[in-house]
């Protein structure tokens, strides 16, 4: 540590790493160097690898080829316990937590010194904690559980974590995402300063503007490679987008051609207190009405309560015209609705089961007239299905776990298809899907709102929304701010009404 | 029941050549209880000569014919994700109450009626305090199994209360050679194997146990559905407790005491996940059969009930290690 | 690992079927306890296995493991289907056994209650054969008690199950005597609590006996469990000389009661002669020497004529034993 | 200041207030119950179901539970008294390590089989729950071991007192109980239990080794379930291959979760426990005393865990309630 001359070497040396999760490999020959005192952005779509280059610098995974060099000196990362050691914490978006613990035990929760008889100082952890808290300028009392904490509170615990065991490299893994502007100021803030104290900082973020506001240099990965390593001041936007998707932004996405016809969804006054309050909106059919907005800022919580999932508790719903009460997903199904969730693991597919089963399991009424399944219709429903989707399997019989993410998802799709929904709301349809399926999504979704269905698309990644909509909805904080029309949706007008505090506070009628 | 998910397994299977038939219908639990069961006649009747006797045998399954019918609805809860440890002491519970009933002088319908209904409460209180409060049932009905057995100790004390003669026997009335509780056994098998096998409640109880939270989202009632189940237990249990009465000739309130260990050996023998999705009602059924030998065989060749504790103790952690195993074999 | 479970079954078995010799028809007696692991079975089987070493009957005995009342039914049905000749039984339930035990005798089968019997339901077996005469058990308990406490004072009575049968036939007889008989007058018989023949259960209910009761100066618990959990709670009160304990119990659990005067005396028969008597009895039956009829007699090695009573009843024809300081050692079961 | 710490506090408090109503309840009809003797009586009830509880909080709080512990201490007190027994030349407080090794053996192969195989610890100890009480038939050979094998310096234990007249059984389970309160306080792998309990999937990214602590507080269970089971000789003086130790688990599990241990893992103190082994032990004494008949034991244990279920879940919804409020 007092070894000054070193302090041009890298601080952390990439060589060759690769990583391979069942045979495919997700992670191809990087090389990276980390400087001392610099935080460096990964940048990249979601599969790109920085994730997963992430969790091998801290031991979450270990790589299948390829060497790090920490210091000059190789080190085997094997755990995140030995990364600790090393002076490298991961730090996650959602800060891992036990809740029923101290936050002060959550601060020293993992230090490898001692035995398993090894006494807890209680007094010593405490005071330490409070020091940490006050060098962070954070204000958090330490003996509290952390239940109850906020989400940047948490990350706080965890920066403090790291500054406990000295952590030299400290990865954020998109930490600003479920944060307010103002934590994000207060997390920058200290970010810096711990660059400034020599420390180096991995961060993982979509947003180019914090990336820019934030960052000294940038790496960017695409489909498991290392693409580029430059200052970010050399590239522009349009570069880095460039480097990223490997092609121009709007080259896969484009808008069909509709015509919009009547009112098919209409939503007045929706509230559930604490997750969101008074939303306004209406989706006719043929168009396409975009949701954007924060992560946290209430989207899903909306889609959800529309589709009965966890209905509102005040506010009215009116399907075709009519006035609805929607108090269940079946109820909601039944007047021409339907909901491809967010999470398609949790609340998407039944994995251990064939994927014909997961394909006609929102129409019941089809397959089984009269209560008992019929094995031919169902067959024969499920492999129009397939075949219109284009879905990519062995076999109708086989488990839909098996698939790949973007034929789960067209499997969802699918089912909801079935229904012949008046309505469809799409919450985040592209997440974790290959950019080629990505491109073939696009395409259906576009084809379904010409064929004249009321589309409600969340989605977080702008690009998508602005060349998909025929109309823009942004929530913050539980509210709508905004209600675009295609003309006038940028980056910067959802932007600016997506984060809390920019838009003005009045509720927008949509 | 730790739920911690590989990360980010990048899938590459759909390309691969659906799995050859064979193994499709040979590496499935149920094969494993088939065997198991031929393997079990075998070993009985090397260990006694006494063993083979159709008669016997069937005179034996009726003294475990109730559990096994309960056993058919708690694989179907099983399925769905859930457990019911209370269904013996609902057993007992209900009897009681039915037995109370009819020594009281209320007509013996009324009195079936009685012990039935009271196995739906209880099936209902279960269902309300796992599905609307949201508590394990797994924790639930150990502390409902305490209570409703306490209940009927409350009720009968120590004292057994008998039924009327013309009620009792109901093992011993033959149909086509075969006792009634085990044809009743035979007719449930066959209806609620169609039920899980072949209707949309079934598919859905199988969906619900998969993925709960997916069952919701794709219009699944999963809350009635596991309502139900826990009713039908309830109902089930009962009635099965009313059959116990009459095999009998009379009722204590240790009725059934320690069944729901058979039963849920029965549905884990089957095949049945224990984190639900996965199981059949024929693996239950064979399991049923397969359990009644083993421990009839030991029983008629004078082997220690210690050993058959042993036997069946070490037969329940075995059947669970290999449905784990069968199934992360042939499914991820 | 099943797989070796079973194999080693089969080697079991096998092993098995070779012991079972192949004699000229000897009678084959299987007597069914209540529970294993019930040290007074020991006794009674002691005396079957003598018994037929001398008759030249087959014996065996199997025993569940819980005493729940259904427990023993399996192991009726498995006794049926292995052809015995005589089942022997110590029922859990007056009542859960009639089915299995009538289907017993449809087939033949000598069905016989040794220690304990079907109260009220005497028609779904042969006959019943008693330790004693019942009813001089409880008189000879009371007289008991009086002798140790001067015959006055107030006491109370400490017993199994509210249920059990042979406990409330005594019982009812002790309270007919000390009732009736002027001798006890000044006893004044104050409670009787039930300790469910579990050790925990019965110490609490002597424990609250002797809080409810604080003039007490004698319990009597004619049953093992609770004579033992009673003694137990007066010598870690150290209150011997205050309260005095007796009642039914095993000279192998009370041994140590009485050696260190806790217990000064108590009583039980000789499990060993019931099954000694019903080994005789059974072999005489099934060979055509007894008449299994109320009022026919027989002659039985050591125990003497004995009558068969009212519902094919019959006892050892012995008195209760006294066990005291000065005998117990005689004693070994 | 924190809403659901105070909860807990006020969930001990709680039970505390409830003991003191039952007493006075009791006391009211039978002013025998608030007497030092019966005090003594109560305490005297406790000592087994104490230390089975101590070992109870740990699985349960580590996200697992331990229905086998009334087999493995009938399994330990056998195997035990048979010592006694066959081998009287041996020291008898030998007995304590070789009933304390084989209950903790007895629960490592819980904790094994849960580990390894990745199954549910309910399911598994239900297994060995039979397959232990069979074992113990089988070494006994199904015979009791007698009062006069049992050392009497061992039974005395349960009746004579180092001081006050609290005879030494009642020490060492409140021992127990000091001792649990330092290793779940003050040792690294006991707060490490917690954390485990709290969350799972978290703690082997904090170095946690979830396997050897899952091992270690099912071996713990083990120990105690073999401690209690040399001190059941101790107590009643005679060891049972039937009786001893059945039905000791739902007694435990009674008392632990009354005692506000959660059943969702990561929560539970000892001195919660402790007041919930008391007030079990109130509730055991005073039934005789109010002449109720024992058959409705069973029922109140039953009607018992089935309250706390809920009153764990009720402090729970608040815990979400204020967490949800904190969010807002």
């Amino acid at each position: 540590m007092t070894d000054t001359s070193t302090s041009d070497r890298p601080l952390l040396a990439a060589r060759g790493i690769s990583k391979s999760f069942a045979g495919v490999e997700v992670l191809r020959d990087v090389d990276l160097d980390l400087r001392r005192g610099e935080i460096h952005a990964l940048l990249g779509e979601n599969g790109a690898g920085k994730s997963t280059f992430a969790k091998i610098v801290a031991g979450v995974h270990r790589p299948t080829r390829g060497t790090l060099t920490l210091n000059g000196m190789p080190v085997e990362v094997t755990s995140p316990i030995v990364a600790q050691s090393l002076g490298i914490t991961l730090i996650h978006q959602e800060p891992i937590s036990f809740p029923d613990l101290s936050v002060a035990e959550n601060l020293v929760l993992g230090r490898a010194d001692g035995g398993w008889l090894a006494r807890v100082p209680w007094a010593e952890m405490t005071r330490d904690a409070r020091r940490l808290m006050d060098l962070l300028g954070v204000r958090i009392d330490v003996t509290r559980p952390m239940r109850g904490l906020s989400i940047a509170d948490q990350q706080m615990v965890e920066i403090a974590r790291a500054l406990a065991s000295d952590s030299r490299l400290i990865i954020m893994d998109e930490p600003t995402a479920p944060l307010t502007p103002k934590e994000v100021e207060t997390l920058f803030a200290i970010a810096r300063r711990l660059r400034d104290e020599g420390r180096t900082i991995i961060f993982i973020s979509h947003r180019l503007e914090e990336v820019r506001a934030l960052c000294d240099r940038v790496t960017i990965f695409r489909d498991g490679n290392k693409i580029a390593t430059e200052d970010i001041g050399t590239l522009t936007d349009a570069d880095i987008i460039r480097l990223m998707i490997g092609r121009p932004l709007r080259e896969y996405m484009h808008k069909q051609g509709t015509t919009i016809g009547d009112v098919a969804l209409e939503v007045e006054n929706l509230t559930l207190p604490g997750v969101f309050s008074d939303i306004s909106l209406t989706v006719r059919k043929g168009e396409m009405v975009g949701l954007g907005g924060l992560v946290g800022a209430g989207r899903t919580d909306v889609a959800r309560a529309i589709f009965g999932v966890a209905p509102a508790a005040s506010g009215t719903i009116k399907v075709n015209g009519k006035p609805v009460t929607i108090a269940s997903p079946d109820a909601a199904i039944a007047l021409g609705l339907a909901f491809v969730p967010e999470d398609r693991a949790v609340a998407g597919i039944f994995r251990t089961l064939p994927v014909e089963q997961n394909i006609t399991a929102a129409v019941p009424g089809k397959i089984a007239p009269g209560g008992f399944i019929r094995g031919a219709v169902e067959k024969a429903l499920a492999s129009d299905s397939v075949n219109k989707l284009r879905i990519r399997l062995a076999s109708l019989r086989q488990p839909i776990g098996e698939l790949s993410g973007g034929n789960q998802q067209k499997a969802i799709l699918a089912r909801w298809l079935l229904t012949d929904p008046t309505v469809l709301i799409l919450d985040e349809p592209t997440r974790g899907i290959d950019i080629g399926v990505k491109a073939e999504f696009y395409d259906m979704i576009g084809e379904l709102a010409a064929s004249g269905r009321a589309i409600l698309l969340i989605s977080s990644e702008l690009p998508e929304l602005l060349a998909l909509c025929d109309r823009v909805l942004v929530m913050s904080e539980g509210r709508l701010t905004a209600n675009l029309s295609r003309a006038e949706a940028t980056q910067e007008s959802i932007m600016h009404a997506a984060v809390p505090g920019a838009a003005s506070r009045q509720g927008v009628a949509a | 029941m730790s739920a911690i998910e590989n990360p980010v397994v990048v899938s590459a299977r759909e390309a691969a050549p659906p799995r050859p038939l064979w193994q499709v219908i040979v590496i499935r639990p149920e094969t494993m209880t088939l065997v198991l069961l031929i393997l079990a006649l075998f070993g009985a009747s090397l260990l006694s000569p006494y063993f083979l006797d159709f008669g016997y045998i069937l005179r034996s399954f009726t003294l475990s014919a109730e559990f096994a019918m309960v056993a058919l609805v708690l694989t179907m809860v099983i399925i769905a994700g859930e457990i019911d440890l209370s269904p013996a002491a609902n057993m007992a519970l209900s009897a009681c109450l039915f037995a109370f009933a009819q020594q009281a002088g209320i007509p013996m319908p009324i009195a079936i009626g009685i012990g039935l209904v009271a196995g739906l409460v209880m099936g209902a209180i279960n269902a309300i305090m796992v599905i609307r409060l949201q508590i394990p049932s797994i924790i639930v009905t150990i502390g409902t199994l305490t209570l409703y057995r306490g209940i009927a100790q409350v009720i009968a004390g120590d004292k057994s209360i008998r039924v009327p003669e013309w009620f009792i026997g109901v093992n011993n009335v033959l149909m086509a050679g075969i006792p009634v509780p085990v044809i009743i056994f035979l007719v449930m098998s066959i209806v609620l194997g169609l039920v899980l096998g072949t209707t949309i409640f079934g598919r859905q109880i199988y969906q619900i146990g998969t993925n709960e939270v997916a069952a919701r989202h794709a219009g699944i009632r999963s809350q009635r559905i596991k309502m139900g189940l826990f009713l039908l237990m309830g109902l089930v249990s009962a009635a099965a407790g009313i059959l116990t009465a009459s095999r009998l000739g009379s009722v204590r309130y240790d009725l059934g005491l320690g069944g729901e260990l058979q039963m849920v050996l029965m549905a884990m023998l089957g095949g049945t996940y224990i984190f639900g999705g996965r199981g059949t009602i024929l693996g239950t059924f064979l399991a049923a059969w397969l359990l009644v030998i083993v421990s009839t065989g030991m029983t008629v060749a004078n082997v220690l009930p210690a050993v058959q504790l042993v036997v069946l103790g070490v037969l329940l952690v075995v059947s669970i290690i290999a449905t784990n195993a069968i199934y992360s074999r042939t499914q991820r | 690992m099943l797989k070796k479970t079973l194999l080693a079954g089969l080697a079991l078995g096998m092993a098995m079927a070779t012991t079972v010799a192949i004699a000229q028809e000897p009678v084959k007696i299987v007597y069914i306890g209540k529970n294993t692991g019930n040290p007074y079975f020991d006794s009674i089987t002691g005396g079957f296995e003598d018994a037929c070493k001398s008759l030249g009957c087959e014996f065996e005995f199997v025993a569940p493991a819980t005493a729940e009342a259904t427990s023993q039914i399996p192991f009726i049905e498995a006794q049926i289907q292995r052809g015995v000749n005589v089942i022997a039984i110590a029922p859990n339930s007056p009542d859960a056994l009639n089915q299995v035990l009538d289907s017993a005798k449809a087939k033949g089968i000598l069905v016989l209650t040794v220690n304990g019997d079907l109260v009220g339901n005497e028609s779904h077996r042969d006959a019943t054969i008693l330790p004693v005469d019942f009813t001089k058990t409880g008189p000879n308990q009371v007289e008991l008690m009086g002798s140790m406490i001067g015959y006055k004072g107030d006491i109370a009575i400490l017993s199994a199950t509210t249920e059990a049968p042979d406990q409330n036939t005594w019982i009812a007889a002790m309270n007919d005597t000390l009732k009736n008989d002027p001798k006890y007058k000044d006893m004044n018989l104050v409670a009787t609590v039930y300790g469910d023949d579990q050790p925990e259960k019965s110490t609490t209910e002597m424990e609250a006996l002797l809080s409810n009761y604080p003039n007490l100066v004698g319990v009597i618990a004619p049953t093992t469990v609770g004579i033992a959990a009673a003694a137990q709670v007066v010598q870690s009160r150290g209150i011997a000389d205050k309260v005095h304990v007796t009642g039914l119990g095993l000279p192998s659990e009370m041994r140590d009661f009485v050696k260190d005067g806790t217990v000064s005396a108590f009583q039980l028969w000789s499990p060993y002669n019931e099954g000694w008597l019903a080994a005789h009895f059974a072999v005489g039956v099934l060979g055509g020497t007894i008449k299994n009829e109320v009022g026919s007699t027989f002659e039985v090695p050591n125990l003497g004529t004995i009558t068969i009573a009212d519902k094919n009843a019959m006892n050892t024809q012995a008195e209760l034993t006294t066990f005291d300081a000065k005998n117990i050692d005689e004693f070994n079961f | 200041m924190n809403l659901l710490r105070n909860i807990f506090l006020r969930r001990e408090a709680g039970i505390a207030v409830m003991i003191v109503l039952f007493c006075i309840a009791v006391g009211a009809v039978k002013p025998q119950f608030l007497t030092l003797d019966s005090l003594r009586i109560i305490l005297l009830l406790t000592p087994l179901i104490m230390i089975g509880a101590m070992g109870q909080m740990l699985v349960i709080v580590a996200r697992h539970v331990d229905l086998s512990i009334g087999s493995m201490l009938g399994f330990s007190a056998m195997v035990t008294g048979m010592m006694f027994k066959f081998y009287p030349e041996i020291w008898w407080p030998v007995g304590f390590l070789v009933s304390i090794g084989i209950g903790a053996a007895l629960g490592l192969l819980n904790g094994v089989l849960v580990t390894l195989f990745r199954l549910p610890a309910i399911i598994v100890t239900l297994g060995t729950l039979n397959l232990y009480r069979g074992l113990t038939y089988i070494v006994s050979n199904a015979k009791q071991i007698d009062r006069q094998f049992v050392p009497s310096a061992l039974k005395s234990m349960s009746q004579t007192s180092p001081i006050f007249g609290i005879p030494w059984i009642i020490f060492i389970s409140f021992g127990i109980g000091l001792l649990t309160y330092g290793f779940v306080m003050h040792t690294r792998v006991g707060r490490q239990i917690f954390a485990l309990g709290s969350n799972p999937i978290a703690a082997p990214l904090r170095g946690i080794a979830v396997n050897k602590v899952t091992l270690l507080v099912f071996t713990i269970s083990g120990a105690l379930s073999g401690l209690a089971g040399i001190l059941y000789a101790s107590r009643w003086g005679f060891v049972n291959p039937s009786n001893t130790g059945s039905g000791f688990e739902f007694q435990v599990i009674a008392a632990v979760v009354i005692g506000g241990v959660s059943i969702n893992g990561g929560v539970g103190t000892v001195l919660g426990t402790v007041l919930g082994v008391l007030l079990l032990g109130c509730v055991a004494a005073a039934l005789p005393l109010l002449g109720i008949p024992g058959t409705t034991q069973s029922a109140i244990y039953g009607a018992v865990i089935l309250i706390a279920l809920l009153i764990d879940r009720t402090v729970r919804q608040q815990g979400i309630a204020s967490l949800s409020r904190a969010r807002a």
